[in-house]
């Protein structure tokens, strides 16, 4: 078990301690580099997180150093040069951003300790079991059950939805409604549900683009001992808090270069296709090009904030702005590809383990960042909370709040 | 000008939404389309042309043949009816080739002058144009050897089943073909209005016109009435979100109580509302061979193709996530809309059009 | 006292009747046209109010044939072609838009006799009190007070703004609380104040232009006979209703030409000033003559509705419309204008009986503009009614419709 | 690039803050500016230049050298810190001649290597450029005969009181004009920055360059730095608007607590947000003479330029009818966003000057 390291201001010297860290891992564990092919990947991140240099503002033991959280960087930079293996961050992300920080701050000992390790490396994929048809934006409307047993365990009935990674999931966080008869937001309780449960049955959700990324998921009779519980019962809903908050921010990740992202693809377009070029385009391609440099210093800016310890309100409005600029620009791709625009390169049904808008063609680009203002918070709550958290302005009347919430209307 | 319905027009427009809602119901058209399991939809599948339908909507309600005189074989209507019939298309998705053969291919063979328009009208046979959908001032590719053509053209529309093309050529002629030619189908980004390649090899041919202002024309003609359909699609996107806003429910409330989205619905009703008008007056011009049909023909094209995008994002926006779901239809309008934006020419042509036609020079 | 036309459906003897009565009128009151000189104008206005050619729609006796309202475009245009005098619309709108369709509504025979035809001919100009400071947009909660008195006279205290021809006028149309113990659209009562009581002053109220077209009204103790009353007390608000809905609609006017407006004006700045154009505001000028046209051909389409007796709920987009275009189009004649732009061509306080956008410079109209949004309904209430009025959406949970007034926070 | 404020700078905002709220605090300006019968406004009144609080702004706290070296004479700082200057300037409206000044004149005189700039720096004298204050690139009309200059210039900012003029002429150099021309009052849309045209009749004047760099660059330094201004006018307009709709009740609410109104200020929020990050990195990138300086303060103008005036037009919009009258600050905000927008190139112009510079060629 590692030493914590200094928790003084960050230093230089803290900095030095971390790169001695890792070439001491790399050294045990990532004896030859690159070059290495007999230590398993698998290994690897194992004695990475034992080293406490998997995220080292999480304490010691798991997987931490109790370091201030913008040094990660420092430790991601020296292993990616080291040509280290990763633990695929894009198809833990659910693990990693919203599971860990609850299990972390909600989780007992024996919980965090029987889950954070293998969440980390990838070996128990994680996914998350929130919304449900009825309660999408009002999350706290959700009517999935969990009733209590004489035995310690929960039996839970319901139907989830938007649930990516359900079918390669080993484990997924659920809400669920433990008490009726008070107010919503407080009869919800918090758990962490076992896919491998006969109970739990996962459909494919095709959408928009011919395939399906997402599921839903049926949960019929679902067994849940009272150990699985994360916080206590009713107070599921300050604990989804903390999950919904815990977005993965890329404290301290590399700026992004000037055309970055789809402002790239577009640009790339114009400049090979000179044939499809107007007048009317030649406007529009420059005002989506200044957005996107907007948009662009506007997260560096960011970032530095971040760094230097000054988080500030800004971060609220990113994916907000995120999802306007990618529809404004998908759309306006198809618009300037004129008859390739009306082409569509698959409609086939398939379940794609992440999304990459780049590996597609334009259409596909089109329809699927109309998910961009639904998925992980509507653009309109978006607005919502920048208005009321940001600015200060007042809350809408609201009817809901203190209403047992078998009362209200459905 | 006459921006209005007449009683024939609201007549019509009731037998024609009849037969849709009856034979090709909205609901119904994601599983006719693909199941969960069905990869590239197949243009010869009898959900994305479907003749017992076609034969209904053109022959039995004659609309195939509205804007042709009784004399050649038609029902001696206007334009401004075929214009009804596609806003209700629009309304319904139905996988009928009516905007390639009643109005692009029967516009070509009247201004032709061919007795041939006869056949369409009766809606015994069906044509289309062959271009590519995305046409606006097209320069025909087609090589005319020894009377017969050779070349290819691609993306073309409602040519899945049609008996009767008129094949541009190069120079501009217009040639009618009926064999002597293949078809490859495309993958569309629109799933109702699939598109085909066509290659010809030598295909006899027959010649209609060498004046290449009947392709213009028929361009025009067909970019004015694509403002209808469009219509239609903004129509259905805007009713079927306030109907769904006035029954969802979250926090207790409507969620067309918020006053967010009542403010976004109001804005695009003002729009639709302008679509309404700036798809009359193109239609009633276009029928009336007004002088100033390019003008409201290019209003028309920019505004209704604009605003039918417009109401099918909203549409899925405010859906929320159903509206992304391949079960829901909301994706199809969406899907038509977009693929409606770059047919016969974009918005944004026909607003740069309109520099040389109203004196704005750049 | 003439006859009553016929009350059947519009035709082509009605529209003869008509155009025989114009004959008759200006044979007796206009016998040599435009050469007469020794008739008086407002002796002609009289004699074409009281032959029932003043509003055919109206009663007989009170200016009207009881004809169909679309008629009223025959008289106009006969008397237009004969260069009989008007009544300048323009000048005495609110009475003729506002009032008079009200007193005809809730007056007593007496009240219409008293007041409609000075209010027609334009000898006596009326405005309306009805905004206050604290009440806009919600004008039901207005604070101004009338106490009965026991003489039958009603003393009236309060402040009124947004008042246009205040200054002018002879009589207003106003609403006041007399009841604060209901619910606040209860206890308001609608009546007609003498604008030369002394009780009445009024104060220019400058605005962003650098003119006062509109006035701040204070009522001091001012006394209103209750037969100046229009409707029940404590029913003024339905009442208003009639107000506020009697908008001037132009029936069977002309139909606007293309490039009517402001269009027109920027039009012809780009024709005449090849120097000022870019490939950018080319764009935008497409864009704004595009929906120049939008509107005019929708306001041909809701014209032609109501010339055929179908008007349909287009009307209510009008205005709304109308204040965006005019925004943003007089924002692009800035723009465009560039060096000439910077400049505004008087700041001096005046007080104008009308608005002319085309009198005045480019700087003007944009600053102008800015009204259209805000007066006689802001676009954000004219949605509010579109939503509910129109599409049939739910209105918003109120807090305010059931309480007493003067319970109501302020 | 270092798009956050420096400690330093920190506190120079709140000197200067504190400077301009105590000496011309925004809601005294309208009845600075005219009263009820007052008409035109004087360039030479007061109110629309106060030598008093320039004199404190300028020489007291130092702010009219803060781009000049501490060897010409200057405080040694660099351009970011003028464009925090510029914010808060921005956000009070205050009649002072900084922009003309501290930031055009100056960096003419620096680029062309003058000793004169010391006189600016330490705020004894006042300075401006004389070009029309819509120029972007500026072609020169003023002429030189024997060393003296003669022509006219229109619309000139900041030149009210200016006693040093930097004069463009035919061909592009620059030159030094202290006497010898006249000044004639505008009308200007923005009341709180008066316009000037400028007479020369054989002036005297002194070759400050040949090199006619130093003026393109002068005025791209200048809608760079102002910029920062406009971002200070949005952050002026939604504060304002905000602190109104949180206190303004209407139907027994706050009127800020409806939707409609909190989604849009949401995104005004998100457009002045991104401002701010621009100014930085345009301020950032002219102070450090950054290569692509040029494409930063391209994205600066286009945008900063633009939210500026939806701020103001918002603000307006939500202030309902006290927004639009003459005693309420607002419609001053208006006139300086609108006049800013045509200030030094319209965002317009800035966004096809990218064509070139990133290679998006039409």
């Amino acid at each position: 078990m590692s030493e914590p390291v200094s928790t003084d201001p960050v230093s230089t010297d803290l900095v030095d301690e971390l790169r001695s860290r890792v070439r001491a891992l790399l050294t045990e564990a990532w004896p030859n580099g690159a070059a290495t092919q007999d230590v398993d990947a698998l290994d690897f991140l194992r004695a990475r997180f034992d080293a406490g240099l998997a995220w080292v503002h999480f304490p010691v033991g798991l997987g931490g150093l109790g370091a201030p959280r913008a040094l990660q960087a420092v430790v991601d930079a020296e292993l990616a040069a080291a040509g280290a293996p990763d633990n695929d961050p894009r198809r833990i992300g659910i693990g990693l951003g919203m599971a860990a920080p609850t299990i972390l701050r909600y989780g007992t000992s024996e919980q965090q300790r029987r889950w954070l390790r293998p969440l980390w490396t990838g070996e128990e994929v994680w996914c998350q079991l929130f919304s449900e048809p009825g309660a999408g934006s009002d999350l706290a409307a959700l009517a999935t059950r969990a009733l209590p047993g004489t035995d310690g365990v929960w039996t839970v009935d319901g139907q989830k939805v938007w649930t990516s990674s359900a079918h390669t999931a080993r484990w997924a966080i659920l809400v669920a409604r433990t008490d009726p008869a008070v107010p919503k937001h407080r009869g919800i309780t918090y758990f962490v549900c076992d896919m491998t449960d006969p109970g739990v049955e996962v459909r494919p959700l095709r959408q928009i683009t011919g395939e399906a990324e997402f599921n839903e998921v049926f949960l019929t009779g679902v067994r849940i001992p009272d150990t699985d519980r994360l916080g206590a019962v009713g107070e599921g809903w300050q604990v989804a808090q903390t999950t919904l908050n815990n977005e993965r921010v890329s404290i301290g990740g590399q700026a992004t270069p000037r055309e970055g992202g789809l402002i790239g693809i577009v640009a790339r377009t114009w400049r090979t296709h000179p044939e499809l070029r107007t007048a009317e385009l030649h406007q529009r391609l420059l005002r989506h090009w200044v957005d996107a440099e907007v948009l662009r210093l506007t997260g560096e800016r960011l970032r530095q904030q971040l760094a230097a310890g000054q988080p500030g309100p800004e971060g609220a409005g990113g994916k907000l702005a995120f999802a306007r600029l990618a529809q404004e620009l998908t759309g306006f791709e198809v618009e300037l590809l004129g008859e390739a625009g009306l082409g569509y390169d698959d409609w086939t049904m398939v379940r794609p383990e992440l999304v990459d808008f780049t590996g597609r063609e334009a259409g596909y680009r089109y329809l699927r960042a109309k998910g961009n203002s639904i998925e992980g918070g509507t653009s309109e709550i978006l607005r919502n909370i920048i208005a009321e958290r940001v600015l200060g302005l007042p809350p809408e009347p609201r009817t809901d709040k203190d209403v047992p919430w078998k009362e209200l209307a459905r | 000008m006459n921006l209005l319905y007449t009683e024939i027009e609201e007549e019509l427009r009731a037998s024609v939404r009849a037969l849709l809602t009856d034979r090709s119901p909205v609901a119904a058209l994601p599983g006719r389309l693909a199941g969960p399991d069905q990869h590239d939809p197949d243009p010869h599948d009898p959900a994305l042309h479907d003749p017992a339908l076609w034969h209904a909507l053109a022959a039995e309600l004659g609309t195939a043949g509205l804007q042709v005189p009784e004399a050649a074989g038609g029902a001696g209507a206007s334009l401004r009816e075929s214009a009804v019939v596609l806003e209700e298309l629009g309304r319904s998705l139905a996988p009928v080739p009516f905007l390639g053969s009643a109005v692009l291919a029967t516009t070509a063979l009247l201004a032709a002058g061919s007795e041939r328009v006869a056949e369409l009208a009766s809606g015994a046979r069906t044509g289309t144009l062959a271009v590519p959908f995305s046409s606006w001032e097209h320069r025909p590719t087609v090589r005319v050897e020894g009377g017969t053509l050779s070349g290819r053209v691609t993306s073309v529309a409602d040519a899945t089943a049609a008996d009767l093309l008129v094949v541009p050529v190069e120079g501009g002629a217009l040639y009618l073909v009926e064999r002597g030619f293949t078809r490859t189908a495309r993958t569309s980004l629109d799933l109702t209005r699939p598109l085909t390649d066509l290659a010809f090899e030598r295909a006899p041919a027959h010649l209609l016109t060498e004046d290449p202002a009947v392709l213009a024309r028929t361009l025009r003609t067909g970019a004015g009435l694509l403002a209808s359909e469009q219509l239609g699609i903004a129509e259905w996107c805007l009713a079927s979100t306030v109907d769904y806003l006035r029954e969802r429910r979250q926090f207790n409330r409507p969620v067309g109580s918020f006053q967010a989205l009542k403010h976004r619905l109001a804005d695009l009703w003002l729009e639709v509302v302008g679509a309404r008008a700036t798809a009359r007056a193109a239609a009633d011009a276009l029928a009336n061979g007004a002088a100033d049909a390019p003008v409201l023909v290019a209003v028309a094209a920019s505004h209704c193709g604009t605003v039918a995008v417009r109401a099918a994002e909203e549409c899925i926006q405010l859906h929320g996530g159903i509206g992304m779901t391949w079960e829901h239809p909301a994706h199809l309008f969406l899907k038509r809309a977009k693929a409606d934006q770059l047919a016969l020419g974009t918005p944004a042509r026909y607003r740069s059009a309109l520099a040389d036609l109203v004196d704005l020079p750049a």
